[in-house]
């Protein structure tokens, strides 16, 4: 029986609901269907990536549409982002319903921005058409772009702008390489819809034009990169980060970035094909993977405030998952499996780090005192969530920084390994000097503001405790769910 | 058809060049128009001896939006604004037109060097495509207001366009037309955020806004 | 092996059932310890089989983790190092239960408890790991562990420094112990210990690895900063299983690379002597200028460290010069120190606790006529002093001694080694003997100043001997210094297995020197007849004494009629002739306000000795880097036209690099 | 067995003549100051009549100060065991004895300093703070030199090293020995309290080391003490005895009388440098003690350069 049918269905139903948002009464209503709604969708994603996973991919509306194991695995992890962040959202939001700085109308706005956005990365994920994947990106830079500025402050307006033109300049950009990839098959029979899809394309790599194939790589690495935040075209995420509300901010940074970089996933297959895997395209990745390593540790050293800091963060993980898959073989695997670790950990962080923003009334990290005792859930899942990222073992970030350390040895890359290290251990010292200054405080006699509800206990520990079962045990499934998407990233794992 | 398309790409060119030399952001949203309209117009003149009725679909969507809405938005935009003219630009307005030339000569060159497997009938189409490409970026990177960096957007969508209908034959309708509707609201939701921009700040100046830092 | 399981899953389980007592102080208090006892019980079981001469076979199992495998194996090498790890758990256990009960209802004692247990459960595992990825796994949650524990008063400011200290320092030798086991394995797909290549072409570089790596967990200057920050911060039973065995796998580790790294050159053996006489010599001098008891005792073992160092590079330079005996009595040294240190340094943090725990204070200079008040403290401390100092009866001198013979025996006779040789092994003798004579000197200062004369402050004057639960383990460890310090002989046999695996000969044809052994049995006569002379005078005095007049005066103060107990020297000035000849090093900074005026009305005196590698490497190394960062930072300028210009910029960049 | 008790006999010889040695010092000092001096057995005296006296204690100390003489004498007379008289082993000789040796004595050295910690007096702090310092130099000194000679020979005993000493070995090795002779000389002098770095006799508590440390001694309680430090002035003064005239490859009870007038000898020189010299500062004595250290390693140098 095919289930292909179910990959449009995916795309629309968080799109009728999105639609159902904006007749909705009250903020809360909304916000609980965004919830039970993010669910929803998640469950009939969950049922269509356990079928690829255990049977062959899915194709729908005349092969316009596929999800492979690859794109399997993304929908995975972006639906357990989604369902984190929208049930955080109404833990997130209640304060400020209660308050009315979250009105109703732009309670409306937010549902049906957030099930558009969502919609928006289902489709980049099931489209096998490059071009429509395309228009997705792009979608999802203009859905998010006012999630960042639900509450329309100045901070606020001017992040959101940064992002909005930055991006929509990176994936102009990144349709010019589209564009190229769709030119470099001219030569081919490929021809008319078909010159766009991906699975034609693989098919036909060895006919393909190479010096325009090449040319435009390059440009959806630039395109595709900016929004995936790799360093240098990063710099609007830690100004979007840090003033999105925080269940936006945990979408962002655990699966927008992912969204864009598996867009360029997809095309280092046929690029390396085409130029007969000499790690052509693999030594771009490579490259822009430690530079946003690197630099990524320069400016956490100097966050101030904890969301810039986990957005800065974040530029360091995607670099290192561009590294390691960049690096190939078993760092693909490694790196697909860091992606996953760092979903999590930086979700429940910034969900973390928005309560705790809330309770303290500012993000400055110096304020942040004694979080574990004051604000017990939040604090101590914020401190948790930064050791887990900064790669504190046993948790599974350890593991796959590790597995990436081995591809880059294993292939020689010394220089890549030595920039690795140092850029890691930097990010460590830096963040775990600030982690251990929020975490405790000399005895100031303040009570505990925050009372420990299980429901949010769950929330945050949850995955956490999955991050930490993934670092001392991975079941022989998993890993071969690994292996299966990362042999579609080309060479073998 | 080589005239009146090489007159189209002519007279594309001279809009790029013209919103280069311009001040005044009402001048600068009556070219992008212009331009619109112009390349709305350029499918139907390159390469093929007779339009199929997708190609004139798409052409009059074209037009009609980034002939007439998109110059509605942000005349909107513009109204709402108190800023009328591109006061500063980082480069100068001379200098601007003085890059504007090399553009055109590196796109020639690049065109000549590249060499890329094209109809001949659409040969110019690439070089212009590229300076307005770079004009585009040009116009971004240079221009004060938030405004022209739409603009400036806008042209840079425009010779991409452009390039990919030179060397891309045939492109599906739907993906056309999604494209065309990611650029719609592109523009709609940069008005959108001039409007609350101009409303938090009272200026549009991209220059002033650089608060978050570090 | 079920044994080695079960206890394994004992500390591990059994910690998480301590969590589960939080709320309940009384009942985290006999699970937590009762859960360490059983575990370690459970493990001595396999160790004394191992070191009884039996062979176990090993444990594979399948473990679902990439390169991963639980293999398991106690050899002679492991029981060696398993030994100290797990008597020291157990008997700081049982001391800790009394140690932090006034901490009851305070802290979370449910959480301390769970990381002990985490802590001795991952040490063990370190020691029998026989996969790369356990091995590291184990290390990594080792560091954490302990972590944990350093931060337990967490309120305090400097603990929470000491902390961040710790693991940074851990972290960054957890770096090389990855680069490590990556080159190790590379071309394997999998960690295994027995996959490793036995002598792989970049020996040189992965033994320069696990020397930094293992180093700065085994506190080698000068990766040891860490150390007199964290052993002080910790609570003392935690310092004492820290200082005592922890830093001990940090050896172990390196012996265990070394079995894979086949013959040594020179070198080796030569850095080995290096590192281990500057961290001694070093070591001492900086224990010295200290009058923090903790943070002395924390400077001492990496003088203990570089000690046992010594003792490697012997043995290593042995194995380079093809003489077995040297290189056995220089492992065998340095083996025996590691059981030595861990039983006096934990007996010394032992008692510390229980100074600290009574006067309230670690601050030597406050302390004074200690041993009135606290007779069982007073007396293993003196204990432990004399062995710390290598003193003979006692088995700090044993092992000491054998390194000593490694070194005389590459220095002279049919085994001596070649010049280069000769002359490390003078070194290693020269810098024992200074480190013996400024251990006297900072350990009498530490009893004499702490637990005789009169008491220099009113936490000194209201101090009170601690429970039985703390007196007991603390008397087990000078009972063991002593045993082991009278029956020498009996030890080096008994490493024998140990030594044969770390200098990869078999076991059956490990040789043992037999001048060695016989030194050693008459080392053991001359203890008991010494003893017994002792016991002899004693009674001798006695009965002069018991029919004339004895009579108790004030202290004789050369006319001198009203001195205070403020008079006394303190353990600063005892210390202050010898520190401020190596003030090249110590930079001992002095903050001194003169009395002034024809009537003075207070004048203060004060000195702080802080580390020189961390004052005049690391520090200056941070902050130059921090500087240089911050350089960097203009590139987020907030500027959206230069954003996009740098995103066009480097889009050139790679299309002139990847296509020009 | 009998064997066994005449092997003992250094030692009683030790334990018989140590204290003359104290007044073979003194008289020679008298006879550079031009005095008659105490008799020759002066010392003998002392402690007999100390022996049957009382004991005056500090109300300040602990049982620790009433053990440390014990403990020191025990510590010295075993040290004696391992002593070998010029061509006689001693009674009890194994590799590495040389250590034991010096490690022995410094257990004798840690329950002098801790006791004299014990009476709570800033005298005694500051003698037994000076002693622990100078020990520390001396210590490296000591070792060093022994090794050197134990690596001139190729033995690792005390007895070995002497016994295989020979008329060549002054030849082969003759500068080295004089270092070491000279190094073992400082230490000796450092080690018993000697002047130049400490006067036993003087009278202001500020300038002493070990006299400053024994002040609360009383009764058989000093006698032990001065005992012993005798006993330490023997065992120290024979091992530089038995370098001088182990060469020469006298035994039996020719080796005996040539070491006893060794050791007379010995004295004799120390009162003459007593007698000539001044106590040096505090401040330089360190530099005297380095010095020793050097010399020996320079010993060893040219040693090892000789016999490799």
């Amino acid at each position: 029986m095919n289930f292909g049918w179910l990959l449009p269905i995916l795309i629309l139903v968080p799109g009728l609901l999105g639609v159902a948002c904006l007749f909705l009464r009250s903020a809360r209503a909304v916000l609980r269907l965004c919830a039970i709604g993010t669910l929803g969708v998640a469950a009939i994603a969950g049922a269509v990536t356990l079928h690829v996973f255990r049977f062959v991919p899915l194709f729908a509306g005349r092969s316009w549409f596929m999800l492979d194991a690859l794109s399997a695995y993304h929908l995975a992890v972006m639906m357990m982002v989604f369902s984190i962040s929208a049930l955080y959202g109404v833990i997130y939001f209640r304060d400020e319903v209660a308050r009315g700085t979250f009105t109703d109308k732009q309670a409306r706005r937010y549902g049906g921005l957030w099930f558009g956005s969502l919609a928006a990365m289902v489709l980049v994920l099931v489209s096998n058409n490059l071009g429509i994947m395309w228009v997705g990106i792009e979608a999802t830079t203009l859905l998010t772009a006012f999630l960042i500025c639900i509450h329309p402050t100045a901070a606020a307006l001017e992040a959101m702008w940064k992002y909005l033109l930055m991006c929509s300049v990176g994936v102009a950009v990144a349709f010019m390489g589209t564009l190229l990839i769709a030119a470099s098959a001219q030569q081919t029979s490929l021809h008319g819809s078909d010159a766009l899809l991906w699975t034609a394309l693989r098919d036909a790599v060895h006919q393909l034009d190479p010096a325009l194939l090449k040319a435009g790589f390059i440009f959806l690495v630039i395109g595709y990169g900016t929004k995936a935040g790799l360093a240098p075209m990063h710099n609007w995420l830690p100004d979007a980060h840090s003033q999105a509300p925080s269940p936006v901010s945990a979408v962002f940074s655990g699966f927008l970035l992912n969204a864009a970089l598996y867009c360029i996933l997809r095309f280092l297959p046929l690029v390396e094909a085409a130029t007969g895997n000499t790690g052509w395209g693999r030594g771009i990745l490579i490259a822009l993977g430690l530079l946003s390593i690197v630099l990524a540790a320069m400016f956490i050293l100097f966050q101030r405030d904890i969301k810039r800091l986990l957005a800065y963060s974040s530029v360091e993980h995607v670099g290192l998952i561009a590294l390691g898959v960049g690096l190939g073989g078993f760092g693909a695997v490694a790196a697909l499996f860091h992606m996953l670790s760092h979903s999590l950990a930086k979700t429940v962080s910034f969900a973390s780090a928005g309560m705790l923003g809330q309770s303290y009334g500012t993000h400055d990290l110096r304020h942040f005192q004694g979080i574990v005792r004051r604000v017990p859930v939040w604090g101590t899942s914020l401190v948790i969530g930064l050791l887990v990222l900064i790669g504190i073992a046993p948790f599974s970030i350890f593991l796959s920084e590790f597995f990436i350390l081995k591809a880059a040895l294993s292939q020689r890359a010394y220089w890549t390994a030595c920039l690795l290290l140092v850029g890691l251990c930097v990010v460590f010292i830096s963040v775990l000097r600030s982690a251990i200054a929020m975490a405790w405080e000399s005895d100031t006699g303040v009570q505990a503001s925050h009372r420990f509800k299980l429901s949010h206990g769950l929330l945050v520990f949850i995955p956490l405790a999955v991050l930490l079962v993934l670092g001392v045990w991975m079941p022989e499934s998993f890993v071969q769910i690994l292996i299966r998407a990362s042999e579609l990233l080309g060479g073998t794992p | 058809m080589t005239l009146l398309q090489d007159t189209l790409l002519v007279a594309l060119i001279l809009t790029s060049f013209g919103m280069l030399v311009s001040g005044r952001l009402g001048a600068y949203i009556r070219m992008g128009a212009l331009q619109g309209v112009m390349i709305g117009l350029l499918p139907l003149v390159v390469g093929r001896a007779t339009p199929t009725l997708h190609v004139v679909f798409v052409a009059a969507a074209m037009i009609g939006l980034k002939g007439l809405v998109f110059p509605y938005l942000l005349f909107r935009a513009l109204r709402e604004s108190d800023t009328k003219r591109e006061m500063n630009p980082f480069v100068g307005h001379v200098p601007s037109v003085f890059f504007g030339i090399l553009a055109l000569l590196g796109s020639f060159w690049m065109d000549a060097r590249l060499g890329f497997p094209i109809h001949s009938s659409a040969a110019l189409v690439i070089p212009v495509a590229f300076t307005t490409i770079m004009i585009g970026l040009f116009l971004i990177v240079t221009r004060r207001t938030a405004l022209s960096q739409v603009i400036g957007f806008l042209v840079l969508e425009n010779g991409i366009y452009a390039f990919g209908l030179a060397i891309v034959y045939e492109v599906p309708i739907l993906l056309e037309l999604g494209v065309l509707m990611d650029v719609f609201v592109a523009v709609f939701v940069m008005g959108i955020a001039i409007y609350h921009i101009n409303r938090e700040f009272d200026h549009i100046d991209i220059d002033r806004l650089n608060t978050l830092r570090g | 092996m079920n044994f080695l399981v079960a206890s394994l899953c004992m500390f591990f389980a059994g910690g998480l059932a301590c969590l589960a007592t939080t709320g309940r102080p009384h009942l985290t208090r006999w699970v937590g310890s009762s859960v360490a006892l059983i575990g370690g019980a459970l493990a001595l079981v396999p160790t004394c089989m191992v070191l009884g001469g039996r062979v176990l076979t090993g444990l594979h199992l399948h473990w679902s983790m990439p390169f991963g495998s639980i293999a398991l194996d106690m050899d002679a090498l492991s029981a060696v190092f398993s030994t100290p790890i797990l008597i020291i758990v157990m008997l700081a256990a049982v001391y800790g239960t009394e140690y932090l009960r006034p901490f009851e209802g305070k802290k979370n004692l449910a959480q301390s408890w769970f990381f002990y247990n985490l802590l001795a459960g991952s040490m063990l595992l370190v020691v029998v790991a026989r996969n790369g990825m356990l091995f590291l796994l184990a290390w990594e949650i080792m560091s954490l562990a302990s972590f944990f524990l350093v931060t337990f008063e967490n309120e305090e400011e400097s603990v929470r420094e000491a902390g961040w200290i710790y693991l940074v320092a851990t972290h960054i030798g957890t770096a090389f112990l990855l680069v490590l086991f990556v080159l190790l394995g590379r071309d394997n797909s999998t960690l295994d210990f027995s996959s490793f290549a036995a002598s792989p072409g970049f020996a040189g570089i992965a033994f320069l690895l696990a020397l930094v790596g293992f180093g700065t967990k085994a506190g080698f200057m000068p990766m040891h900063v860490w150390l007199p920050e964290a052993h002080p911060a910790a609570p003392s039973h935690v310092s004492a299983v820290m200082s005592g065995v922890m830093i001990k796998t940090g050896i172990y580790g390196l012996v265990r690379i070394l079995t894979f790294l086949g013959s040594p050159p020179p070198w080796w053996g030569w850095l080995l002597v290096s590192v281990g006489a500057i961290s001694g010599i070093l070591g001492v001098l900086f224990a010295l200028a200290q009058h923090d008891l903790k943070r002395l005792l924390a400077y001492h073992s990496v003088e203990n460290m570089g000690i046992i160092t010594m003792g490697l590079g012997i043995g290593l330079l042995g194995m380079s010069y093809q003489s077995p005996v040297v290189a056995f009595l220089g492992f065998a040294g340095s083996f025996l120190h590691v059981m030595n240190h861990a039983l006096f340094k934990s007996l010394l943090f032992l008692s510390a606790g229980s100074v600290i725990h009574g006067s309230g204070t670690r601050d030597i200079d406050h302390m004074g006529g200690l041993l009135k008040r606290m007779p069982v403290t007073g007396l293993v401390f003196l204990l432990g002093s004399v062995a710390i100092c290598g003193l003979p009866p006692l088995n700090g001198f044993v092992s000491e001694f054998m390194i000593y013979l490694g070194s005389l025996t590459s220095v002279a006779g049919n085994m001596r080694l070649p010049i280069a040789g000769i002359v490390a092994a003078l070194v290693v003798a020269g810098s024992l003997a200074l480190i013996g004579g400024l251990a006297v000197a900072c350990f009498t200062k530490a009893f004499g100043i702490m637990f005789l004369g009169e008491a220099r402050s009113t936490h000194a004057a209201h101090v009170h001997e601690s429970g039985l639960a703390m007196r007991l383990p603390m008397a087990v460890l000078a009972a063991a210094c002593i045993i082991i310090g009278v029956s020498g002989p009996f030890w080096m046999q008994l490493l024998g297995p140990a030594i044969a695996v770390a200098t990869g000969v078999a076991t059956d044809t490990q040789i043992y020197p037999t001048f060695a052994a016989h030194a050693l049995w008459m080392m053991t006569l001359l203890a008991v007849a010494g003893i017994g002379l002792v016991g002899l005078l004693t009674f001798v005095r006695s009965r002069l004494l018991s029919a004339r007049s004895v009579t108790r005066e004030p202290t004789w103060d050369c006319g001198y009629a009203s001195s205070t107990p403020r008079m006394q020297y303190t353990a600063s000035s005892f210390a202050e002739p010898v520190t401020r000849m190596f003030n090249v090093f110590l930079r001992t900074r002095r903050r001194f306000s003169a009395p002034t005026t024809y009537f003075p009305t207070s004048s203060s005196f004060s000195t702080e000795t802080r580390d020189l590698f961390h004052e005049s490497l690391f520090r200056p190394a941070f902050t130059m880097t921090h500087r240089f960062l911050s350089r960097i930072h203009w590139l987020q300028h907030g500027r959206l036209n230069l954003y996009i210009l740098s995103m066009i910029a480097a889009l050139l960049v790679l299309l002139v690099w990847k296509l020009g | 067995m009998n064997t066994f008790f005449v092997s003992l006999l250094p030692v009683l010889l030790g334990l018989v003549l140590a204290p003359l040695l104290l007044g073979v010092i003194h008289r020679t000092k008298a006879v550079f100051a031009g005095r008659h001096g105490s008799p020759l057995l002066q010392a003998y005296s002392d402690l007999a009549k100390l022996l049957r006296k009382g004991a005056v204690y500090s109300r300040t100390t602990t049982w620790v100060f009433r053990a440390a003489p014990v403990i020191g004498l025990a510590s010295v007379v075993s040290v004696m065991v391992l002593l070998p008289i010029t061509g006689n082993s001693a009674p009890l000789s194994f590799v590495g004895d040389l250590i034991v040796f010096i490690y022995v004595l410094g257990l004798m050295r840690f329950f002098t300093v801790v006791a004299a910690l014990d009476t709570g007096s800033s005298f005694e702090g500051m003698g037994a703070s000076r002693e622990v310092h100078f020990s520390a130099l001396a210590e490296p000194a000591i070792v060093v030199g022994l090794v050197a000679l134990a690596s001139a020979t190729g033995f690792l005993s005390l007895s070995g090293i002497f016994s295989a000493m020979s008329p060549t070995t002054w030849v082969v090795a003759g500068p080295a020995l004089a270092l070491v002779l000279a190094a073992l000389f400082i230490v000796f002098l450092a080690e018993n309290s000697r002047i130049p770095i400490d006067d036993p006799n003087t009278h202001l508590e500020l300038t002493m080391i070990h006299e400053v440390m024994i002040l609360d001694y009383s009764g058989p309680d000093l006698a032990l003490v001065l005992y012993a430090a005798a006993l330490k002035l023997w065992v120290l003064g024979a091992l530089i005895v038995n370098v001088a005239l182990s060469p020469l490859g006298l035994n039996g009870i020719r080796g005996v009388g040539l070491f006893v007038a060794g050791m007379l000898v010995l004295a004799v020189i120390v009162g003459c440098v007593e007698s000539m010299m001044a106590r040096s500062s505090f401040l330089k004595v360190p530099r005297l003690l380095v010095t020793a250290i050097a010399l020996s390693g320079i010993a060893f140098m040219l040693i090892v350069r000789f016999t490799a």
